[in-house]
């Protein structure tokens, strides 16, 4: 199935958005590796999986918790570490 | 009772209003107002900065303000007023980025309500900020990993 | 180098200015302002309250504030800048009092200082207050003893 | 000698100023009784020495401590406790 993930902050260097194929009942947690090997595909100078490890899943309504699973055509943001205010 | 308010404003073309935040919190029976404004820093960590740009995502922002300012009355009284709006887009030097405004009863309660409220934003709003030096670079600030949950906050170090 | 700036205005020429509060303390390097503002309460000890009249011992008041102003950059840093306006005569319910101003290059001091110069005032300076109440009366409030040094205010309770 | 004592606050009831005549060589402390005195001959209903001894004398310039001797012509403020803010 399709996830969109939308880019937000630092990851906005690639792009608004970035479509990614997983299989049925992927969960969050899983995602953060397939997406780390996307943006490594994207930009093979891309070295930063902490940075993807201390970010964040959220839909418009809440941060999604690492268990929860991904589900078809789904739209989700990716938020790094934050610095409002 | 008191009131919440927050927004998100692109200040390109609506500027933050601190007298409207003012305005908001001043309310009977309240006699005490604080406010927080942050601008934008002439230097950071040695580098001289021209401005900042802040990415906000804003639905779930906005989430986050209205459940922190509930928060805050859950703790220091119903009668509180707060109002918060940060801004999204590029400010210059001493730039207006947030304001944050509580009206409370005694000065007590507004002055810690409006300190709880920005640790929290800072900690746990969906908010980047790329800030643009003299030398003609930008780089996204580090900032601090997502919190989550308001419980995992009060542990943190100081940010600016 | 932070600055500092102190005042009396008398409230029916001269009503204080939050914003100049602001302006003034806003100045690289600081990022970060913590504002206080008190205004009159409808309500007091249960009685209903029209307004209430400042009686200010001007010279010896403002001198008070430019102390406290100082001891505060002396603790929290030089580049602190100040701004604190209290204004005699009669306000109504709602009108502005004290307007404090901290400017600081980040939130921790600014919220400390500006917390500082409100108690320290409320202890220290040579200000009484005339309550006027909706049944006709007034009364000056009971106030606390003035604080001659800066040590005694820590112990102090709470007051509005 | 003679003194001035402005009133301030609470003390305004009793008007603008009040002379007092004191030995010379009074000390603020030694003042607080002779105004005690003074202010229940203007008002017999004024019972309130607790109020004075909460008070403080200043100059223009600064608060003056109990120990302070008064001098000739001197103009002073009573200040009650304060409530600014």
């Amino acid at each position: 199935m399709n996830v969109t993930i939308q880019c937000f902050g630092v990851f906005r260097s690639f792009g608004d958005r970035i479509a990614l194929s997983v299989e049925k009942g992927t969960t969050v947690c899983e995602l953060r590796g397939l997406l780390r090997d996307k943006l490594t595909q994207l930009d093979s100078s891309f070295d930063n999986s902490g940075l993807i490890k201390n970010s964040h899943f959220a839909t418009e309504t809440e941060i999604l918790a690492d268990s929860a699973p991904l589900e078809e055509a789904m739209n989700i943001v990716i938020i790094p570490p934050v610095s409002g205010g | 009772m008191g009131a919440i308010f927050v927004d998100i404003c692109d200040v390109a073309t609506q500027p933050l209003d601190v007298m409207a935040g003012l305005a908001f919190v001043t309310r009977s029976p309240n006699g005490a107002e604080n406010l927080f404004v942050g601008t934008v820093r002439g230097v950071n960590q040695g580098k001289e900065v021209l401005g900042v740009s802040y990415d906000v995502f804003e639905s779930l922002a906005k989430r986050s303000f209205t459940d922190i300012c509930a928060e805050a009355r859950a703790k220091w009284g119903r009668e509180l007023s707060l109002y918060v709006t940060h801004g999204k887009g590029r400010l210059p030097v001493g730039g207006v980025g947030i304001v944050i405004a509580v009206g409370a009863p005694h000065r007590d309660e507004a002055f810690k309500a409006c300190r709880y409220v920005i640790e929290q934003v800072k900690h746990r709003s969906p908010i980047c900020k790329l800030e643009h030096y003299a030398d003609g670079d930008s780089e996204w600030t580090k900032g601090c990993e997502l919190c989550t949950h308001e419980h995992e906050v009060a542990g943190h170090g100081r940010h600016s």
